[in-house]
């Protein structure tokens, strides 16, 4: 920190309190508040720090604009959330300000609010609030129609929302770690601690972790507390370094167990460096922990709850706890003179502690007839003044609470108390969110009025506050038999606590006016809850979403609880007969961020590469994405378009040849003795009759007889096939024929093996194909005798063993050169700057695709889409008439499969040579029928083809072969193309030049 | 019923809105109906205020587990399109689409309709030939589809990064202007609120635990947690559960339910003006009145019925997002919950008479029914009235898994939700 | 197929041009090597270990190494079989030499070899494989087919604090990217 | 994220590495091309869906590559017991493969009994 050379000017604030706290001055930081410019110590958070300088006021609620104050000290901040940036693009909007620690130079500003906090328009809302009860808007806003959408609704958009979501992108780097343990405790106050302590001594591996920056929890507060003799909060930090010293434990501060997912699975947010002044820049922002426990024990302590009056939402009113931790923690007094309004003996000690410190304390309002007997002897002891039996009923003050209204209950005397603060407490709701996350079932407890850990779904156990244990001899106890271990811990409380109440306090009763706020954020009252059930709302779950209670930020840590009794009393029904809504991931929110952690950028989804990537793009190649690979698509030349780019590659392909970069093909060899008999069972042509050396074109169809995939086979011994397969179908073909072979053949002696890597695929097609590739070729008679169309052979290329194929997939000479990958390069760059010379070209896959369709072949996914069989797609010659099984041979004589009608694979001539049709594009057989019309089939494929100096395309059309010749229509936006229905061959009928 | 009106609320607020009675009433169950709607859902719902509405048959119950609305209604992105591909699709849901675009005034319920615009991002050449063709088909079909270009696209939608460099650059989209939101929970409500209002008996807390058959094996009622309830029509509209209702006639149907996750943000104000949605990387996004940012994520790879599902997808789906909008990586979220949906082989819809008289099916929404639900619920009762299928609706039956006229929009590449 | 003794191409590896950071944690490229996937029934383990001069492993997540060969169990028939040296040390040729029924494919440029030594290696790969590392579930030894971020990995542990990282060649980058921010996040 | 007993690894491992592969015991008919269309659809589309106990197929696909079969309980999402692939069905010990509601998620997600 940079404080120090603030100097004796330092100004920590007139609520800071000489003596008080843990903090020390030695080190302090600068941030601006809404423009104004404040001192923090090290370790304060925002909320502490603004408390210390009397800012209580720091935000507007959600839709009734009200001011509103800090109310906790903890992550279950509902009122507090402010915007806290470093930098522009550093900008994080709805940060707890009880949960952000001050770093220097924190620029931080309130939301929801214009012009300004003090003064907010959007309060006129607060006014016209009769008009906006819960679910207001399903009764109205409905004319005239058009009306939701262009009036009402953006109004109610812009007044909704709170923070303003960043602008930029981030810069900021998060992490991602797997890890394993044997126990997770979740929570290090005393039971998490003492627990970790019991675990540890068995030599278990232990992670123990704490959202705050301390370890301690409610030990932060507790000043009667002592444990092993000491203070709490000393034997907590002693406790903490005892534990971090063994190798078997690993402790994780400011890291938020957010969700407890199946089979032992957590997931954990680790906040690195938010409160650091200046982090490195490879410091992660947070780091994502992906846990997987053998045991978990949960130790995640308790929350407490506010008090749900008339206008309890006045800043400077706040938890009795948090009032204890920013004194007792933070050595900041939340105020001169205090009022607390309890039902549950903690809030005495709040007092006490405040009184001790010099705060003056209006009076312990108590709505219980009988509090404990230890605290009301203290308080005696202490002379304040205690009224029991009595309540408040109303505050008063725009920005700040200036005032108490107490009553006795049940009497309509009132009596009005100054007050700068008022603390509250309504007695602790037990966290038990992770333990109902892990699909535990709660039970509830009358007595103590809360839902208690009951069953467990996985290997987990509940232990000290969240597990409603409340005497600490108890609690220790629990803790160690949960660590499994042994511990010697001797904790000790001044005072027993009892008491509580959960729902409407005094005077928010059942037929009021008064807003008694039960869900802050959300503004939800007393009355919304009521009219929920009046409006036949009857389960919890309506009432959360009619409402909203609950489904803010905070996800009702403190209103659920209330909302709960409320209508469990307007009901007439017992709370457990109500229930409660259903706890979910993530406990705090957690940053998408974090979440994603290292997979952006190029980590987001690997982008493959073949071998020859580099010298492609030195060649000027523009890439396209197919699937995960990064193709080259066409390689223009200066001052070419893609067409012109494509149109040379075209020509020159035919008239010389080209080179083209293959190796994205999948490739499987298969392997054994039974190898063609497999084949013959996975796809559907006839492969015992292939012979080693040569190849054939196959096609793969699942059990419905749809085509699936399609490729170039070759067999290179009786027991061993080089199997190819489109780009994007290998790692599925693959699984596939795995699928088969383990399970429904595995009597079969086959073995699959990816090889899609291990060859780079260099293929050459075209007139010269031959006169290209012949110098480098050893050991290989390639003489159109000796190596005819659909050979292939092992040889060597360039001194490389190599595998050559003879086939083609552009109708001309060709030759698919395979190498192993690492000399992909080196043979591509040899056989390039022969073809070069000899006036070829490099092509990309847009002229493949141009100059497959100019021959009627088949793109498995463009010309076929899943419903195509082999026969639609004019492949039926593939389909063996003799096999009496393969896969997909029953499900092609389906009634439908076999249908007259069917849409089948042709080719399509428009009328002007010039057009070419949109991929895509609709055809009909009338082109003036009223819309809907009768849609005959699609464009699968089209083109300009250079070669044939015109437009060419496939579709798909109903009945598409026995209307050769006729003329059909394509439907555009603008116009309607007239085309004529032909075969699938556009160029080189007769197939002589694939035989040159 | 008290009309909903803007008047009824100004008058309501002079006295603390006593006067609203229930949205509709939860009357102890008769001993039978003329027909038993199995799933208070929104199609659940819907079908039985239009067996009332347009067919006159009001001697209904709607039998709900739980809360109603508290299936997939309750849990589901609400994206609402109709730029499907097949005619059986884009029949249903452009009746759909037609019906929500009236339906806050035909309920006299704000069901918050917002045709805030659906685009799907085109990533590559085979999104663009796939989404061309969808357009081509919908606008023959009289449905609207644009192209847009990525700076049209961007001026659509200005958080979206078109840049050249993202790993999947944007070459384009589709974008259906109709197409937008709606708050799922007003539409069961608000169908509840209707129904109930024509006398249909709507009946939560009430779990079908078998079917009865008479002896010409047609159904004679349901076994329920609460005893017996007598049906002459019995109409299933249990989505993740379709199955088991099913079965327990004995009629298999071909589902499988997986749980689909989705996830709200915290809060923010107006960011995010339209839906959109991308197949490609797998992620869809909008943002709801309330200023929560609406992502779907995707459905776990195994059969579940519990509403849980792994980090893995949502952080997948996360990742998705940020790589789209950079600017979102340090919005936070806030929830994560589950659904199950029941999916079809061909990822299309069933709604069908079955092999047992008297009993109807509409299930198989799977992860994209929410959209549907006026027009399923609309055709729904359709069929359960007349016992046969309208002609909007005739496609959809179960025979065409024995046949192979399957309705494959996955198959076509689209987009399912 | 063994290489031939001085082919005129020379080899482009993959991840060439890549270097480890300078830290006490080292990513590095490894150097070519000859690699084979073996398959075999398990009546056939012996002969082919006799062959291959090394023990092929039969338990799971287990290796074998002998004279420079090191033979990774990845499935009940399943071995990948690594010979240190670019021109190949004759693994195909040695199992064709066991007369055995096997199948025996090679894939030396399929896979390349990424390692990670130094202290926190196990953490970098944690940062995107869900296996647990620690020398009790993951000896000096161990191997296995697993997952690291979105791509498969083949991870043998050479050492306490070293691993080989076995990857398909277009995935290498994605990988050694990866690596490296975990190698970096390890050192914090 | 589920963990996953892997018969052949012989070890639990994370969701991640493994591919859901369908229904288990569902055998290919034997005479496939004979059978009628109903009998096809009835192969090839239906599946029992079960809420409960489920027998099912998963692929360590990015471990040892070997299908094997499970049986889960689809309400909790629970693992009774993993099995090499070949083997035959067989009944969990303690649950009765008839029971079909194991427990529903209503019970499972944090209500209150
Ligand atoms: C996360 C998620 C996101 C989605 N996103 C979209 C989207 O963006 N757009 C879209 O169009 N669709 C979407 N969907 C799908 C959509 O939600 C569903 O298709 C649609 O809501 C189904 O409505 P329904 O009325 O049929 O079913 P549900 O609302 O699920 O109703 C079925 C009802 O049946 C009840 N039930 C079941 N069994 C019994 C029984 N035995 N007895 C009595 N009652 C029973 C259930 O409790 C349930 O309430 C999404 C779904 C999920 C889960
Ligand atoms: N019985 C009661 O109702 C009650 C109420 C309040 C305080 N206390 C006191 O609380 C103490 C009980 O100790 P305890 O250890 O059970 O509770 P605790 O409140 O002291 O500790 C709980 C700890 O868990 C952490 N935590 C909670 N949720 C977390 C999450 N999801 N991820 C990470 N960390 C999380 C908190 O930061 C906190 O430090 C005693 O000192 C007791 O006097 C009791
Ligand atoms: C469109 C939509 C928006 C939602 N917005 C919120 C929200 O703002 N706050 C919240 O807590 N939950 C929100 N939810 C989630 C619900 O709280 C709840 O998780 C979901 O309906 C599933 O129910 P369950 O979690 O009770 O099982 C939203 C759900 C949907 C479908
Ligand atoms: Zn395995």
């Amino acid at each position: 920190m940079s404080g120090s050379s603030h100097g004796s000017a330092k100004n920590l604030g007139a609520f800071r309190l000489k003596g008080a706290g843990r903090l020390t001055p030695a080190r302090t930081s600068r941030f601006t508040f809404d423009g104004k410019s404040y001192t923090a110590m090290e370790g304060d958070t925002v909320a502490s720090a603004l408390l210390a300088h009397g800012v209580h006021l720091v935000g507007r609620s959600f839709k009734y604009h009200r001011p509103r104050g800090i109310l906790s000290a903890g992550p279950e901040e509902p009122n507090a959330l402010l915007d806290v940036a470093r930098d522009s693009a550093r900008r994080q909007p709805n940060v707890r300000a009880t949960v952000q620690e001050v770093f220097d130079g924190a620029k931080i500003s309130s939301q929801n609010r214009w012009p300004s906090l003090a003064f907010d328009v959007g309060s006129v809302n607060n006014l016209l609030s009769p008009f906006f009860p819960a679910g207001f808007y399903y009764k109205t806003f409905k004319w005239p129609r058009e009306a939701w959408e262009k009036v009402y609704e953006p109004i109610i958009r812009r007044a909704a929302g709170l923070g303003v979501a960043p602008k930029e992108e981030d810069p900021d780097r998060y992490a991602n770690r797997f890890a394993h343990c044997d126990v997770l405790i979740a929570g290090a106050g005393l039971a998490g601690l003492t627990a970790a302590l019991s675990a540890a001594a068995t030599g278990a591996e232990v992670i123990l972790v704490d959202e705050q920056p301390q370890v301690g929890g409610a030990l932060h507060f507790e000043t009667s507390t002592t444990v092993d003799g000491k203070n709490g909060f000393d034997w907590a930090q002693e406790t903490a370094a005892k534990l971090a010293a063994m190798p078997n434990v690993r402790i994780l501060t400011r890291t938020t167990v957010f969700g407890y997912y199946n089979h032992g699975f957590l997931g954990l947010a680790e906040r690195v460096s938010d409160h650091l002044d200046r982090p490195g820049r490879e410091t992660p922002r947070e780091r994502l922990w992906q846990v997987r426990a053998k045991r978990v024990i949960l130790a995640t302590g308790a929350i407490e709850r506010h008090m749900v009056f008339a206008n309890n939402d006045r800043p400077g009113i706040m938890l009795a706890s948090a009032a204890r931790t920013f004194l007792n923690h933070y050595g900041v007094a939340v105020g001169r003179n205090v009022g607390v309004y309890t039902a549950h003996d903690s809030a005495y000690e709040a007092a006490f502690d405040l009184k001790r410190a010099g705060v003056s304390i209006a009076a312990i309002v108590d709505c219980r007839e009988q509090p404990g007997e230890a605290v009301l002897a203290e308080a005696r002891a202490l002379g304040i003044t205690v009224l029991t039996g009595h309540s408040v009923i109303d505050t008063t003050g725009r920005l700040r609470i200036k005032s108490m209204t107490v009553a006795r209950n049940g009497n309509m005397d009132i009596r009005k108390m100054a007050v700068d603060a008022l603390i509250v407490s309504a007695g602790w709701t037990p966290s038990v969110h992770l333990f109902s996350q892990s699909r535990g079932k709660l039970r509830w407890d009358e007595a103590s009025q809360r839902f208690l850990p009951d069953i467990y779904a996985q290997d987990c156990v509940s232990v000290g506050a969240c597990n409603g244990t409340d005497e600490t001899d108890l609690l220790v106890d629990e803790a160690i038999s949960a660590g499994g271990g042994a511990a010697s811990v001797n904790a000790e409380r001044r005072f027993g606590w009892s008491g509580g109440m959960i729902g409407a306090a005094e005077g928010a009763g059942p037929d009021t006016r008064v807003k008694a706020f039960v869900d802050f954020q959300h503004d939800v009252t007393a009355k919304d809850i009521r009219l929920a059930v009046r409006e036949g709302m009857h389960s919890i779950e309506h009432i959360k979403r009619f409402t909203t209670n609950g489904m803010a930020s905070d996800q009702g840590k403190l209103s659920n609880m209330h909302g709960l009794a409320i209508a469990a009393e307007m009901l007439d029904r017992p709370i457990p007969q109500v229930g409660l809504t259903t706890f979910r991931a993530p406990y705090t929110p957690v940053t998408y961020g974090t979440l994603v952690a290292h997979s952006r950028g190029e980590l987001f989804d690997p982008a493959r590469k073949t071998p020859m990537h580099d010298l492609e793009a030195a060649e000027g190649a523009e890439f396209e994405d197919v699937g995960n690979w990064k193709r080259a698509w066409y390689f223009p030349k200066r001052g070419e378009d893609m067409a012109s780019a494509v149109n040379r590659e075209c020509r020159t392909v035919r008239d010389v040849a080209g080179v083209f970069d293959a190796s994205t093909l999948g490739k499987i060899e298969v392997v054994g003795p039974d190898a063609a008999q497999f084949l013959n069972l996975l796809y559907t042509n006839a492969w015992d009759t292939l012979k080693p050396g040569r190849c054939r074109y196959g096609i793969m169809t699942r059990e419905d007889g749809f085509v699936y995939d399609d490729g170039v086979v070759g067999r290179l011994a009786e027991d061993r096939f080089h199997v190819t397969t489109t780009t994007g179908g290998a790692p599925r073909v693959l699984h596939h024929m795995e699928d088969y072979l383990q399970t429904e053949f595995p009597h079969l002696k086959v073995w699959l093996t990816s090889t899609t890597e291990q060859w780079a695929v260099i293929a050459v097609q075209g007139p010269k194909a031959r006169e290209i590739i012949q110098p480098f070729v050893e050991g290989l008679d390639i003489s159109n005798e000796a190596f005819p169309h659909m050979s292939v052979a092992e040889c060597a290329v360039m001194g490389v063993p190599a595998r050559l194929f003879r086939m083609s997939f552009t109708g001309e000479l060709g030759f698919e050169v395979n190498v192993p990958a690492d000399y992909g390069p080196a043979v591509w760059t040899a056989i390039w700057e022969r073809a070069k010379s000899m006036g070829a070209c490099l092509y990309g896959t847009e002229t493949m695709h141009v100059l497959r369709a100019e021959k009627g072949y088949i793109i498995v996914g463009q010309d076929t889409d899943g419903t195509v069989t082999p026969d639609d797609a004019g492949l039926g010659w593939a389909v063996s008439k003799k096999k009496t099984d393969f896969v997909g041979i029953r499900g092609l004589k389906r009634p439908d499969l076999v249908r007259d009608g069917r849409k089948q694979l042709v080719g399509l001539l428009t009328n002007r040579p010039s057009d070419v049709l949109e991929e895509g594009a609709q055809i009909v057989a009338d082109p003036n029928q009223p819309k809907p019309m009768t849609m005959l089939g699609h464009v699968t494929s089209a083109y300009w083809s250079e070669n044939c100096g015109r437009s060419i395309a496939m579709a798909l059309v109903a009945g598409g072969r026995s209307r050769i010749g006729q003329t059909l229509y394509v439907p555009m936006k603008d116009r309607t193309i007239a085309v004529e229905v032909t075969d699938t061959v556009f160029f080189d009928k007769e197939g002589g030049r694939i035989h040159g | 019923m008290r009309k909903y009106s803007v008047f009824a609320l100004a008058r309501e607020a002079l006295r603390a809105h006593k006067g609203w009675d229930a949205q509709w009433s939860s009357p102890e169950p008769r001993s039978s109906y003329d027909v038993i709607i199995v799933g208070g859902g929104g199609h659940g719902l819907g079908a039985a205020y239009y067996l009332a509405k347009e067919h006159g048959i009001t001697n209904v119950a709607v039998l709900e587990k739980g809360w109603l609305g508290g299936g997939n209604t309750g849990r589901n992105t609400t994206i609402i399109r109709s730029n499907y591909l097949y005619e059986e699709s884009m029949d249903m849901y452009e009746h759909s689409l037609k019906l929500w675009e009236g339906l806050s005034q035909d309920l006299n319920y704000n069901v918050m309709y917002s045709p805030r615009g659906v685009m799907m991002l085109s990533h590559n050449t085979h999104d663009m030939q796939s989404f061309k063709r969808h357009i081509n088909a919908n606008r023959l079909y009289g449905i609207d589809n644009e192209w847009l270009t990525p700076e049209q696209a961007k001026a659509y939608c200005p958080p979206l990064d078109i840049s050249k460099t993202a790993r999947y650059p944007i070459n384009g989209a589709a974008l259906q202007k109709r197409g937008g939101t709606a708050r799922h929970d007003a539409v069961a409500w608000g169908y509840a609120r209707a129904a109930s209002d024509r006398g249909v008996h709507i009946i939560q807390n009430t779990e079908v635990t078998g079917i009865r058959r008479g002896p010409d094996g047609e159904v004679t009622g349901v076994e329920t947690n609460r005893g017996f309830i007598g049906a002459k029509k019995i109409g299933v509209s249990a989505a993740g559960h379709s199955s088991v209702v099913m079965e327990m006639a004995g009629v298999r149907v071909p589902l499988a339910s997986n749980p689909l996750q989705a996830l709200v943000s915290e809060p923010l104000k107006p960011i995010f003006p339209c839906v959109v949605m991308s197949n490609t990387v797998h992620a869809y996004i909008s943002q709801s009145d309330k200023g929560e940012l609406v992502i779907g994520a995707g459905t776990d790879q195994y059969n579940s019925y519990s509403q849980t599902g792994g980090l893995q997808i949502i952080t997948h789906t996360l990742d998705a997002i940020c790589e789209l909008f950079p600017m979102f990586r340090r919005v936070k979220m806030m929830r994560q919950w589950g659904g199950i949906t029941d999916n079809t082989p061909d990822r299309s819809a069933i709604q069908s008479v079955t092999p047992v008289p008297g009993l109807f099916v509409n299930c198989g929404w799977g992860t994209g029914g929410f959209k549907a639900t006026p027009g399923s619920a609309n055709l729904f009762a359709h069929l359960i009235a007349k016992g046969e299928p309208h002609k909007l609706a005739a496609g959809l039956t179960l025979d065409r898994f024995r046949t192979g006229r399957l309705i494959d929009e996955a198959a076509a590449a689209a987009v399912a939700h | 197929m063994a290489e031939m003794s001085s082919p005129a191409a020379a080899r482009t590896l993959a991840l060439s041009g890549v270097r480890g950071r300078a830290a006490s944690l080292a990513v590095t490229p490894a150097a070519p090597a000859e690699r084979i996937s073996l398959r075999a029934r398990s009546e056939d383990v012996a002969a082919l270990s006799a062959a291959l001069g090394l023990e092929l492993p039969t338990r799971p997540k287990t290796s074998a190494a002998n004279n420079g060969r090191t033979a990774h169990w990845l499935g009940p028939d399943e071995w990948l079989v690594i010979g240190e040296g670019e021109k190949g040390s004759g693994l195909m040729a040695a199992c064709v030499a066991s007369g055995v029924l096997h199948s025996a494919v090679d894939v030396s440029h399929r896979n390349t070899a990424i390692l990670v030594e130094g202290a926190g290696a196990a953490a970098a790969i944690n940062a995107g494989c869900p296996l647990d590392l620690s020398l009790k579930a993951f000896p000096v030894g161990a191997c296995t087919r697993t997952i690291f971020g979105k791509v498969e990995i083949v991870l043998l542990r050479t050492g306490e604090e070293s691993f080989r990282v076995e990857v398909w060649r277009s995935f290498s980058d994605y990988a050694y990217a990866l690596l490296a921010e975990g190698a970096l996040d390890a050192t914090f | 994220m589920l963990l996953i007993h892997c018969p052949y690894c012989e070890e639990d491992r994370s969701e991640l590495e493994f591919r859901w592969a369908g229904e288990a015991h569902i055998a290919r008919p034997d005479a496939i091309a004979d059978i009628t269309d109903e009998e096809f659809a009835e192969y090839f589309f239906l599946r029992n869906n079960e809420k409960g106990l489920t027998y099912e197929r998963w692929r360590h696909i990015h471990g040892c590559g070997r299908f094997f079969n499970a049986a889960r309980d689809t309400v909790s999402d629970r693992f009774l017991m993993t099995y090499k692939a070949g083997l035959p069905k067989r009944p969990v010990p303690g649950v009765s493969a008839t029971e079909k509601t194991v427990e529903t998620y209503e019970q499972t997600e944090g209500d209150a009994r």
